[in-house]
């Protein structure tokens, strides 16, 4: 049996009051005073002693939005003076796609490294657009090939970057004559890199996430100028993404580097010539913006024999460019199948970026047909980011990421990839899988919405109107 | 009620013999002759001059003293005694010390709050109440004995009034009031000013159903206005004190100068009608600081020639 | 409970301004119940207190602490620890709290930072009257629950007095007359027959005519 | 009157067990009353209350105040105060409350409905979430009135047989259309799951054990009490399964399917750990699967198994929804269970990972008539009682669910919202519920009383009867046996042109924050 | 004492609280002579004196208080509590040598967030004719 892949993990509590959810309201003039019933004594989760703690100690009065919403102070205060409000703050945290729940649950993952549990059914919309509108799908009784809760520890997540030979030919004498390029892994399907909007330019900020990516054994895409200072020393699990036009200067970079990432642009044959002959080993990924076009570069990519094509969509998770856009659900399929269908899906590998922001949609998105993909907001979310786009204005930083220690700051990535691991696990083992990769374009294992409405709905309620 | 007279105002009252009493405030000094020039103008129209005791809680020469200069004098005093000032002890001990002096009549009061005084922040007293204070003085007239039942070596023989306020609210418990204080052991009463003749008739009826005319002299009190900015101001000012409208509108309704006049008049009718009222033995005038006016109202009430 | 004010800010201010480390203990009971000092009130006044004196360039480091009760010796064994660190005490307690402190605590200065003002009870938001005196001597039973003691302005115990009108005390408008009040509530219990009782002089020893009072229960002690 | 209705108990009016219930109106009363109780006299609605002997205003009883709406009528206190004392506001407490799925106004109503045994009087939408889909976009059509019937609640049977495989076992007949969900021992508070079987007891249908054992206590109801067998197999004892008219075999519970129970280790006490025969504190986690079962002849064999211990049982499979939940049922049937209980996604956990609950498996509506219509055309459908759960939440999803071709319901959420859950979610953490539902703690445990619970939930079902009567009275039906994979009879708001949706009470549609 | 040059040249500091109902902040209000900072209260009636005069400790030159116009309340008299608090804080501020007209309070009609930029210039003046907040921390 294999050696257990295990990211460690240890609670990190955040450095700023975190932006709670809800508040009491209450005037103390209606107070009944020292009430033996006081709600304020009695609260099961102790968020008032803590409140006069804080009072004492904090100049901003932050701590009032602590609640944990069992409404029992508002239902037993004796003079009924309590009320409940949500936290404006919390209301305005990320925008419609990183919604204050994703970023709330982000952080607490971050901070305990547990995958969030909670009791009472589901709380959300029966559906939603693009990765909520997929249900996966489980293995149920009459199935034998699952491995449940026990043994998911044995569930592999590891993903391969490097392309594949077309097939294997031996010699006579048994041995292999087809030349095996090396193989490069990672751990799990979630790459790392720098989100290209958001998140202050603080060498500290890029040393958290390259000391994560070295712990955890995963990659780091990364710009050669960025690396300085103390990042020099963790090259091995960075992947420099070098211009076509320069990439030359960055050789020496290259040497002790197991992938290097270049953009896909005029010119790009050459390069890909070049670095093979430099050193055949070296895996090469082509990033490209998600248009309408992916199907086809993918295509072109996986003739051309590069390792990995990265497709970067938007911050909330769609096409780039284009006038209708589509989100990744579709997109990644788009590519998926064009692939299938040019008889070269295994030619290639696949990474999707942008848009990423919970463990389900790393599953979903392979489910679509991606190999794996790159975060890059949930790393800073994981540092205290409240993605506010202060920083864009060149303003100072509500999550102070500028003060972030590296070493709390690789804690808290890892906590926070080690929830997303054991959520991927907790998936993977409802459906009965064994093996992440297993899963990649594995649309069988989910239920789509159109398709769930045709085949349940349609026979009765006659065709939809809504679209 | 006690068949020896004890003191002049007692005989005058026990002859059936219709009473009057005065009032004179003791200086707020030392000054002797403030009293002497009182004294003489009250002397012959009335029966006895009660003595107040630091009255509206501003600070005067002792009610006790100031009654003995009265003595002196040839007049009768009543003397005052407030709770507010002192407690069981100190007022027993001054009893005693008053009647040694010679002083016969004492009306028992609780006491205008110190509030109103010249001194508000004093600490007051009140340990008892007049209720207390008069039961306190017939037990020892009657009994020989002070409160903590020591016989006494000479029991202080006093003629014991009290203050009763047909005006004050509540008005149902009025009657019933004088009721306890005539059981304490009172034996006159001198009531708080009549304006309200409506209000007193109807006091004093209820007084007589329930006998209390028979066991106690009751004396109508009266004090002449002297202008509407006056009868105003007791109305509104002085607790306990109830100036219907119409009299206030009748000395407002005369030219300014004729104001005085008019107050007096009132003052006279009043007094004529409690002469002839069943069950009011006595007048108390209170000419408060305005003493020479006593024999103008007594004389023109037809009491005293 | 127990009503008490907090005092004005110069005076606290005159009374601590010895001190260069000071810990303002408040007092989660009573006090609180009235708002003078509880947490929030502690609070606000240690922060007003390094304000004033900073305005005066005086430094002083303000500590601050509630307990839930001065009284009590548990509670205050919970504040030993801070009374160690500071030079002296302002207790926002009632004067039996600032007592109970100084008592516990021999060799650390104590001062009240509250007038404790009555025995009394919140009769509306804001607004809290007096209704004990705690004589030692109860005598609400003739009353109909009205203490004439308190709440009469001469302690009348056999009626009122001629300054009643309308329900208003003589003392002050604002006041009510405690007789009318017993008159009143006597009628509506059909017991007004109790006033014709002579009520003897009170017995003021079991008040604090008696100098300071102590209760002991035998019963307690072993 | 059919001799299952004569059964229904009787409601009885149960108040909030916490002093102020939460309305979906405030109504503040200030300093100026100078409490002369003109506002008691006028209000038809109990919202001002004057205790007599009493001489000061009390705080009004906002949650019974109707609002606005009575801003025209005579007794609209507000402005006949003639202090000017009164205030009325929504509250905007509201705003804070409850979710997607159930709303605040489906809660309050909730909390009426088991406080009365009637529908609220107060303006709530209560029958319709804001998921924005399934259940809160279906609607009955429009009914035809020629067919309404004119038939008193008491005569219209709402009761659903458990064993139509005429096989020989007893025929269990439930005098309403729904019984209780799986609430073990360990999560639930002790006084809910006695209260959930008492109330069981007198409505005539059923309660279950969930997946923690028999607790002595549930003795006295134990022809009402289902036990189930689960992956974890805690507490499960020969003699349990003698005690029961019915035994459940739970392969999945629709929140978490292929993930097993959790049983976070606070909430394993000694009496819990006693139950389950394990260790105090230490988490529970229930293997999945059955590692017995692979296959329907395994299944079979477990099915037969519970049938040799007692002849008289009724066997329940409860499986979640995968897209081949059709198939599981048919084997369900084929290995010989009397019930198929298939449970959606949507459902309640007392603890589930959040990636589970929102993504795994499909949600009910689908599942409903994708079963249903697959029993049909394989001739089963008359042999076996489909029995859905998991996101029902009210009267009207129970009657949408029986019209997409349920026979009954299994209710576990509305049970527990009767009981004043507010949906927290904080179920599993720490000491557990808050509110004293899901939790084994020694003092929250026991918040509750069992007769609360008992009169609460009996009340709520009361009011849901009343609903389905209204809805089978005008559809011209008898029983709601009628009602069953009538889904010609219901309407979906996004399959609709736009002129016709707008007959159609819109979806509640708006913005939450989570 | 320290005295203070009401003249001397300093950036203001300015607090304000504000009600989440009352005032959404849509620009940035601090400007080169002044920097505010903006603590949102749930009501404008969870405002207490404590938080009132943290802020000053904390070294505000002038505190505000943005609430709902009167009777607009969501929790029916949060503004009128915050009013009463201003009033007694107010005072004591008087009393401790800060001054209590740097304390102030302003009903915003509806959400009318326009109005506050011309409501921080008056408090402005205010600061300038009072000079620098004497009790901040040095």
């Amino acid at each position: 049996m294999p050696k257990k892949y295990h990211i460690s993990t240890k609670p990190a509590p955040p450095r700023l009051y975190p932006v709670g959810r809800y508040a009491t309201v209450e005037f103390r003039e209606d107070c009944a005073g020292s009430c033996r019933e006081c709600v304020k004594k009695k609260c099961v989760y102790n968020i008032f002693a803590d409140n006069y703690l804080h009072m004492s100690q904090m100049d901003e009065p932050e701590y009032l939005y602590t609640c944990n919403s069992c409404f029992r102070c508002v239902q037993e205060c004796t003079k009924g003076i309590f009320s409940r409000v949500i936290n404006p703050e919390y209301r305005t945290l990320g925008d419609d796609y990183w919604t204050p729940a994703i970023i709330s649950r982000t952080w607490y993952q971050a901070h305990t490294g547990s995958i969030p549990v909670s009791g009472a059914g589901y709380r959300g919309p029966f559906v939603g657009e693009g990765f909520d509108s997929i249900w996966t799908d489980m293995s149920e009784i009459v199935r034998p090939t699952r491995d449940g809760i026990h043994g998911r520890e044995y569930i592999n997540t590891m993903i391969e970057l490097t392309r594949r030979p077309q097939g294997l030919r031996f010699n006579k004498d048994g041995s292999l004559k087809t030349e095996v390029p090396k193989i490069l892994e990672t751990p799990f399907p979630m790459l790392f890199q720098l989100h290209d909007q958001y998140g202050i330019e603080d060498e500290c900020v890029r040393l958290s996430i390259a000391k994560a990516a070295h712990a955890t054994g995963q990659l780091m895409f990364i710009k050669p100028s960025e690396i300085t200072g103390e990042l020099k020393n963790l090259v091995s699990c960075m992947v420099p993404s070098l211009e076509l036009a320069t990439w030359e200067k960055h050789k020496d970079l290259l040497a002790t580097c197991k992938m290097v990432q270049i953009p896909y642009g005029p010119g790009l044959n050459e390069v890909v010539i070049a670095l093979r002959a430099m050193n055949k080993d070296l895996a090469i990924s082509v990033k490209t913006p998600l248009d309408d076009k992916a199907p086809l570069i993918a295509i072109e990519m996986a003739d051309l024999g590069v390792d990995t094509v990265h497709f970067a969509a938007s911050h909330q998770g769609k096409e780039v460019n284009v006038d209708n856009p589509k989100f990744l659900r579709d997109a990644i399929h788009a590519v998926h199948l064009a692939l299938v269908d040019h008889g070269a899906r295994l030619k290639v590998n696949l990474l999707f970026s942008g848009g990423i922001a919970m463990a389900e949609h790393v599953v979903k998105s392979i489910i679509c047909g991606a190999d794996g993909v790159v975060i890059d907001a949930s790393l800073l979310l994981a540092l205290e980011c409240r993605l506010c786009g202060r920083c864009m204005d060149g303003l100072s930083c509500n999550g102070k990421l500028e003060e972030v220690d590296p070493e709390f700051g690789m804690t808290r990535i890892k906590n926070l990839m080690a929830a997303w691991r054991n959520q991927i696990l907790e998936m993977l083992g409802a459906m009965g899988l064994r093996e992440v990769r297993r899963l990649r374009g594995e649309v069988g294992r989910s239920m789509w919405f159109e398709n769930l409405e045709k085949e349940n709905f349609a026979p009765i309620f006659g065709e939809r109107k809504v679209p | 009620m006690t068949t020896q007279a004890i003191s002049n105002l007692h005989s005058v009252l026990s002859s059936g013999t219709f009473a009057v009493t005065g009032e004179c405030g003791p200086p707020r000094g030392a000054d002797m002759n403030v009293l002497n020039k009182k004294g003489e103008l009250l002397r012959g129209w009335v029966d006895a001059v009660n003595v107040t005791d630091n009255q509206t809680a501003i600070v005067r020469m002792s009610s006790i003293a100031a009654s003995k200069h009265l003595l002196d004098m040839g007049l009768e005093p009543v003397m005052q005694m407030v709770c507010r000032d002192r407690n069981r002890i100190a007022i027993q001990s001054d009893i005693l010390g008053a009647y040694s002096l010679g002083i016969r009549n004492i009306l028992c009061l609780s006491g205008d709050h110190q509030s109103f005084g010249s001194q508000p922040d004093a600490m007051n007293v009140f340990d008892i109440d007049s209720m207390n204070l008069i039961r306190t003085v017939k037990d020892m007239r009657d009994e020989g004995k002070d409160m903590s039942g020591f016989d006494l070596k000479e029991a202080p023989k006093m003629f014991i009034g009290a203050a009763a306020n047909p005006f004050a609210d509540p008005f149902e418990y009025r009657v019933l009031r004088l009721a306890k204080k005539i059981d304490a052991g009172v034996d006159f009463i001198q009531t708080q000013c009549i304006y309200n003749m409506e209000r007193f008739r109807e006091w004093i009826r209820l007084a007589r159903e329930e006998g209390l005319t028979e066991k106690a002299y009751i004396m109508g009190g009266v004090t002449p206005i002297k202008t509407v900015g006056m009868a105003k101001y007791m109305k509104n000012k002085v607790a306990g004190m109830d100036i219907p409208d119409e009299i206030i509108n009748r000395v407002a309704g005369v030219p300014k100068e004729k104001q005085t006049e008019e107050g007096l008049k009132i003052c006279q009718e009043t007094i004529e009608e409690l002469k002839e009222m069943d069950g009011v033995h006595g007048v108390h005038v209170m000419a408060i600081e305005w003493e020479e006016k006593v024999a103008d109202i007594v004389k023109g009430a037809g009491l005293r020639k | 409970m127990i009503v008490g004010e907090q005092k004005p800010i110069e005076e606290i201010k005159k009374m601590v301004a010895p001190y260069k480390k000071l810990l303002i203990l408040g007092c989660g009971t009573c006090v609180k119940t009235c708002f003078a000092g509880g947490e929030d009130e502690t609070a606000a006044l240690a922060s007003a207190l390094r304000m004033a004196f900073r305005t005066e360039g005086v430094s002083i480091e303000i500590d601050e602490q509630t307990v839930e009760r001065q009284c009590e010796n548990e509670f205050i064994q919970e504040a030993a620890k801070k009374i160690g660190e500071n030079d002296a005490v302002l207790s926002l307690a009632c004067g039996a709290g600032v007592q109970a402190m100084a008592r516990r605590f021999p060799k650390e200065p104590v001062y009240p930072g509250l007038n404790t003002t009555f025995i009394g009870v919140q009769e509306s938001h804001g607004v809290f009257t007096e209704e004990c005196s705690g004589c030692g001597n109860c005598e609400l039973g003739n009353f109909g629950g009205i203490c004439p003691v308190t709440r009469c302005s001469k302690k009348l115990l056999n009626g009122p007095c001629g300054g009643s009108q309308k329900g208003i005390c003589e003392v002050d408008a604002n006041t009510e007359c405690a007789w009318q009040l017993i008159i009143d509530r006597l009628k509506t219990l059909g017991q007004l027959n109790n006033l014709r009782t002579y009520i003897p002089p009170k017995n003021w020893k079991t008040s604090n005519s008696g100098g300071p009072r102590k209760l002991v229960r035998e019963d307690h002690i072993i | 009157m059919s001799e299952n209705n004569r059964k229904l108990p009787e409601a009885v009016e149960t108040p909030s067990r916490f002093r102020n219930t939460i309305g979906k109106f405030v109504v503040k009363r200030n300093s100026r009353c100078i409490s002369c109780g003109l506002c008691a006299e006028l209000c038809p609605h109990g919202v001002h209350v004057r205790y007599e002997n009493y001489a000061k205003g009390t705080r009004p009883v906002s949650h019974k105040c109707i609002g606005h709406e009575c801003r025209d009528k005579d007794y609209y206190c507000i402005s006949k105060c003639p202090q000017n004392a009164l205030s009325l506001k929504i509250n905007p407490l509201l705003e804070t409350m409850g979710d997607y799925r159930w709303t605040a106004e489906m809660l309050l109503g909730h909390f009426a409905m088991a406080e009365t045994g009637d529908l609220p009087h107060v303006n709530l939408e209560y029958n319709l979430g804001n998921s924005g889909g399934g259940f809160d976009k279906i609607r009955f059509r429009h009914p035809d009135p020629e067919k309404a019937i004119d038939m008193a609640d008491e005569d219209i049977d709402t009761s659903i047989e458990l064993n139509k495989t005429g096989d020989g076992r007893p025929e269990r007949t439930i005098s309403i259309p729904c019984y209780g969900g799986g609430m073990s021992y360990g999560s639930t508070a002790l006084p809910v799951i006695i209260g959930r079987a008492r109330a069981a007891k007198r409505l005539n249908t059923f309660t279950c054990t969930g997946e923690g054992g028999y607790p002595p206590e549930f003795l006295p109801y134990k022809d009402h009490v289902i036990t189930q067998v689960a992956t974890g197999l805690f507490g499960v004892r020969e003699e349990t399964i003698k005690y029961s008219p019915i035994v459940e075999f739970k392969y999945a519970q629709g929140a978490k399917p292929g993930l097993g129970g959790h049983l976070l280790g606070e909430k394993v006490t000694e009496a819990v750990a006693a139950m389950r025969e394990t260790v105090v504190g230490s988490s529970l986690f229930s293997p999945f699967p059955f590692h017995s079962v692979y296959s329907v002849e395994d299944h079979k064999k477990h099915v037969d198994w519970m049938k040799e211990i007692n002849n008289d049982v009724l066997v329940s499979v409860k499986v979640s929804t995968p897209t081949d939940v059709d198939m599981v049922a048919i084997g369900a049937y084929y290995a010989g269970a009397h019930i198929i209980h298939i449970d959606g996604s949507y459902g309640g956990t007392g603890a589930a990972p959040d990636i589970a609950k929102k993504n795994i498996a499909m949600p009910i509506e689908y599942a409903i008539p994708k079963v249903h219509n697959f029993l049909v055309n394989e001739g089963a459908r008359e042999k076996i009682t489909l029995i859905a759960s998991g996101g029902i939440r009210n009267g009207f999803d129970v009657a949408k669910a029986i019209a997409l071709g349920a026979d009954g319901v299994v209710i576990g959420t509305a049970d527990i919202v009767a009981v004043e859950c507010v949906r927290c979610s904080n179920c599993e953490s720490g000491r557990g519920c808050a509110r004293g539902i899901a939790s084994t703690d020694p003092e929250l445990g026991y918040m509750t009383t069992e007769e609360y619970c008992e009169q609460r939930i009996v009340n709520m079902y009361l009011a849901w009867r009343k609903q389905w009567c209204t809805i089978l009275r005008s559809l011209g039906m008898k029983s709601i046996r009628e009602l069953v994979g009538r889904s010609d009879l219901l309407v979906h708001l996004d399959y609709l042109e736009e002129k016709e949706r707008a007959t159609y009470q819109p979806a509640p549609n708006h913005a939450m924050i989570l | 004492m320290i005295v203070m040059n009401p003249m001397e040249k300093f950036k203001a500091k300015i607090t304000l609280f504000h009600c989440i109902n009352a005032f959404t902040e849509h620009v940035s209000l601090s400007t080169d002579d002044r920097e505010v900072k903006i603590v949102k209260m749930p009501c404008s009636g969870m405002t207490t004196e404590v938080f009132m005069l943290k802020a000053f400790e904390a070294g505000a030159d002038a505190v505000a208080i943005l609430v709902c116009p009167e009777g607009a309340c969501r929790y029916m008299e949060g503004n009128m509590r915050a009013r009463k608090r201003v009033e007694k804080t107010s005072n004591v501020l008087d009393k401790i040598g800060v001054g209590g007209k740097r304390l102030s309070i302003h009903n915003l009609a509806a959400k009318n967030s326009d109005s506050v930029p011309g409501l921080l210039d008056e408090i402005m003046s205010t600061i300038k004719e009072l000079g620098k907040n004497p009790a901040a921390a040095a």
